[in-house]
């Protein structure tokens, strides 16, 4: 394993500190709860967001703590959901009067962290509401499953209701934005190599050199098939095709129509895993871009870099969330974060 | 044995099992799944063990609450909650007993099983350390229903939990991060699933030990 | 060779064409020079600033041409300094009444063709002056070579000279303060892994499980030393230590005093060299914060992520840079490029 | 042959190496600078024979400029600066001349050097190509003046060439970006100079062999 560790089970808190000692005026450390909270939070004329999920996603979710984005993350050691404690624990310290929103990827392990602090939290009487996020398309028959999985996507979802929280909305028209937003978004990952969390010290998958893994999930868990390494544009027009050719199971075991439709602007993200250096994404991006517009939609903002990666996979995800005036607004309001390059 | 040294020695055992298998329940984790649980396990019993002392050892259920508290607080995730639900549920169905019978433990189990699908929304099939779990305690109960003594219920208990990991590992997995991978999850170990038979197979072990050993503990 | 890529040989035509589809407002490709220019350039009020260096280092330096930081960038090849056209012709298109500012990186190939493009300039009447860049401490011995390399520590000259140009500075004056800036910024970067040039085609260097690569330069050039692989801690206290110590040799050939005294404020940067995710670059940043205050210097502002790169290799450097308060304002001023998170 | 026979079949003949090996110059390259150099290379000499019936082929000067100015606008760094100034004064040296004397070459070899070596802030012992390039066309002028013949003097040439290349291997490098590495250049091939040894080794096999053959080029 060459990663620069000292000892694996002290990755995550290391980590952490780090962040806070990068962003003393912003950024807030709580140890007990790997924590990582605005110094400003909790504010009584605005709702309190809180990402929990496991490590090893950055800057996914403790650097998108900030002015516009999240008030608080708790992740879990490395791909594993927080413990409920720490859930139950920063939701008390981020206490506002309006309520607490927990952002949930859509996992077993984070559904039921979330689920078991909440109960503890009403018990308490305090306010808390759940959104899920799920706007992976690689998992077609999520019948076998808890449904799909929330990845690179829940990014929009984040900056759209950070933004409209600094506004002063109301938890349940949070709730129902948040619910619109994932809605409109949906995403497909694929892995060029596996990745090794610090604390196992071996890859969790390994690919030959002609391999690529298609549909793999944020954790190093494989996806959909292994298929033969092909080239940049043959793997975003496969990614793009599934996004677009996508019907999402609904709740009475149907599906829904496709979410993007000819004339739609749309924000399309080209997302890096990790180990993937950011001029392959750009090569990536460009071809996304023609085949987005190809099929008649309108890339009206670009977002290429990494948003939610899997440690130092190397591989990508394309990400389409259809936007209107109202999420425009939401998408570009002024947002200040720890992932930051001036 | 007292009941509260049989739960001692239950807990020392299972925690030896987690944390000296920590690399393999990752390996094992790693090849459908997203390779935390070796790591959650091992450092959710560690925990245990480093508190050992500081907690409430007066009944087992005092002990078992203690247990589920600090598995909930270090754990994250599936594990964190299955494992937290099931030692929570089976302290309170053990109540302040300090003496349990054969019923009270059936009950307790019961408790806990239903306590785990219902946080994990599984059932039996769901191939999840609850297809290996159930028919192993189930096992356990008949033999010492029978009056076959613990440690030959806990052998029985360790032989079932084994066949099981054997026979669902063509099953495809439907909960957990194993399941995202449909098909090819066939033909793979259940990571939970295995752990409850290294867990059953080392009790079954310390049981056979003369007493003094056990007592001793691990 | 697990690379997204179509044809190694159009790699950074293609990521240069995702840059400008990615950014329509404010970015504009001109193929015939590797150019990525900005739309809203040349202005006659500003002095014109053009990087130039090889491919591979992305950000540097075609992510990072907008408002606030560079004009123009043209780069050559994958690690190839441009060929003097290039320059020429992004020179001509950049022409501005101010005048043009080069910044080089100091390698003699980069020297070469910014000095052959300066003569055909010169002979046109473009009116052009050049900054070198070499903020590198891990090439000890530059009697054998034509001195320090520019590596990560660039950003910071050409964030201050990129702010500085928009409120009208002269040529003569930026280049007093990018000389300024470029004397109190020193860097040193190491690898865990080599990087494969898409057209090589396999690693330029290999490091064994148990090995590192100590002050490696940007190119994948083997650095100052190889050695055992050693704690995330270890590390950055060997390359805070070098950067710290470091006397830089001055023209006479004798060596200045170290540039960073106690009390001294600086900018801290932790850059990845493009496979290292950014959770590793937060440990280090822990360690490099918590050693520069032991040192009695003061951390006024964190830099953190991927600046300058080598490929996808896994490794970092550090970087200090002494601010005094007009450098601050320089810093923190407004700047728009392609590497952004919304 | 006449000169400008010669000079294609001598741009040919370079081209051809530099095309031909763009994977072992990169590796070359590699060892201790950044392994580049086999695509510059290659690259240019391509771009150099895609243009090639668009070049000036009047005079052995026009096409040198040719060759030059195609490498300059092609190749990016070290490579193309200092192969596009050897080849732009040579071609500045050989003016518009049709037929070319053995001291019409010396002149544009001493100019070619002399480029190179301002251009590269560079001299011998650098363990650059100029330590291949400057003591192989010294031999090439020695035997061709002692009316050795063009294949002879070549071949004198690619022996000293590729002498040198073995030569200066255990030298430390100190330009080019093999010179950061310091003492552990020493022990290694520099590319360019093994580069400069194949081309003249594929120029005396060119002239070595039935003129026929010879003219037809390539
Ligand atoms: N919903 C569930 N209910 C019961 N047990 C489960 C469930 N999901 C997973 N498991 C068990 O937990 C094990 C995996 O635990 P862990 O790796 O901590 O969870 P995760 O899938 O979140 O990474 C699986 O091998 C399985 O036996
Ligand atoms: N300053 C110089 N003068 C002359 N030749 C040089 C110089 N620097 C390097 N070379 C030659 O060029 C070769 C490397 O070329 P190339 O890889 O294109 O350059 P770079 O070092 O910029 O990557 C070296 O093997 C050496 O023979
Ligand atoms: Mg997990
Ligand atoms: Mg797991
Ligand atoms: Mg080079
Ligand atoms: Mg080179």
């Amino acid at each position: 394993m060459k990663k620069f560790v000292n000892d694996p089970k002290r990755f995550v808190p290391e980590m952490l500190k780090g962040i806070a000692l990068a962003n003393p005026d912003t950024i807030k450390y709580v140890p007990e709860f790997n924590l990582i909270m605005r110094t400003d939070a909790p504010r009584a004329d605005k709702v309190s967001i809180i990402q929990g999920s496991g490590s090893g996603h950055e800057p996914a979710h403790v650097m998108i703590v900030g002015r516009g984005m999240l008030d608080g993350a708790c992740p879990g050691d490395v791909f594993a959901a927080p413990p409920m404690d720490y859930v139950v624990g920063a939701s008390k310290l981020l206490n506002s009067p309006k309520g607490i929103l927990h952002i949930v990827n859509n996992y077993s392990g984070d559904r039921m962290a979330f689920e078991m602090a909440t109960e503890m939290l009403d018990a308490e009487g305090i306010t808390v509401k759940t959104l899920f996020v799920d706007d992976d398309v690689a998992v077609q028959n999520s019948t076998y499953t808890v449904g799909r999985r929330g990845v690179a996507g829940n990014f929009f979802v984040i900056k759209a209701l950070g933004a409209a929280s600094e506004t002063g909305a109301s938890l349940d028209d949070l709730i129902a934005l948040g619910q619109r937003v994932n809605a409109a978004t949906r995403s497909m990952g694929m892995a060029l190599t596996g990745c090794t969390p610090p604390a196992k010290g071996t890859p969790i998958f390994t690919l030959a050199e002609d391999e690529m893994e298609m549909g793999v999930g944020i954790h190093g868990e494989p996806g959909r098939a292994r298929k033969k390494f092909v080239s940049a544009n043959e793997i975003v027009d496969e990614m793009v095709e599934a996004i677009a050719a996508d019907r999402k199971p609904t709740a009475d075991g149907g599906t829904s129509a496709p979410a993007f439709g000819n004339g739609d602007e749309v924000a399309l993200m080209v997302n890096g895993l990790g180990g993937t250096p950011i001029s392959e994404l750009y090569v990536l991006y460009a071809r996304a871009h023609e085949q987005v517009q190809k099929r008649g939609l309108n890339v009206w903002r670009s977002y290429v870099g990494e948003y939610c990666t899997s440690l130092e996979m190397a591989g990508a995800s394309v990400t389409l969330c259809k936007v209107d005036d109202q999420l425009k607004k939401l998408l570009t309001a002024p947002a200040e974060v720890p992932i930051r390059v001036f | 044995m007292s009941s509260i040294d049989a739960t001692e020695l239950f807990i020392r055992t299972i925690a030896d099992v987690a944390i000296g298998n920590e690399k393999y329940f990752a390996d094992l984790d790693g090849v459908c799944g997203d390779g935390d649980f070796g790591i959650s396990l091992a450092s959710g019993f560690s925990k245990v063990m480093e508190q050992w002392d500081a907690l409430d050892h007066s009944t087992t259920g005092s002990l078992l609450k203690g247990v589920a508290t600090t598995i909930a607080s270090r754990v994250g995730g599936v594990s964190g909650a299955i494992w937290g639900t099931a030692f929570l549920r089976a302290s309170v169905a053990a109540g302040t007993k300090t003496e349990l019978t054969i019923d009270d433990i059936v009950a307790m189990l019961t408790s806990a099983t239903e306590g785990m699908k219902k946080r994990g929304q599984s059932d039996l099939g769901d191939k999840t350390l609850l297809d290996a779990f159930v028919p192993a305690w189930e096992a356990f109960a008949q033999v010492a229903r029978a009056g076959g003594g613990t440690a030959a219920a806990l052998q029985a208990a360790s032989v079932t939990a084994r066949e099981k990991t054997e026979e669902i590992k063509p099953w495809v997995a439907k909960r957990g991060r194993a399941s995202y991978t449909g098909e090819r999850s066939c033909g793979t170990y259940d990571a939970g699933s295995v752990a409850v038979a290294m867990m059953a197979e080392a009790l079954a072990d310390a049981w056979s030990r003369p007493i003094s050993v056990a007592e001793r503990g691990v």
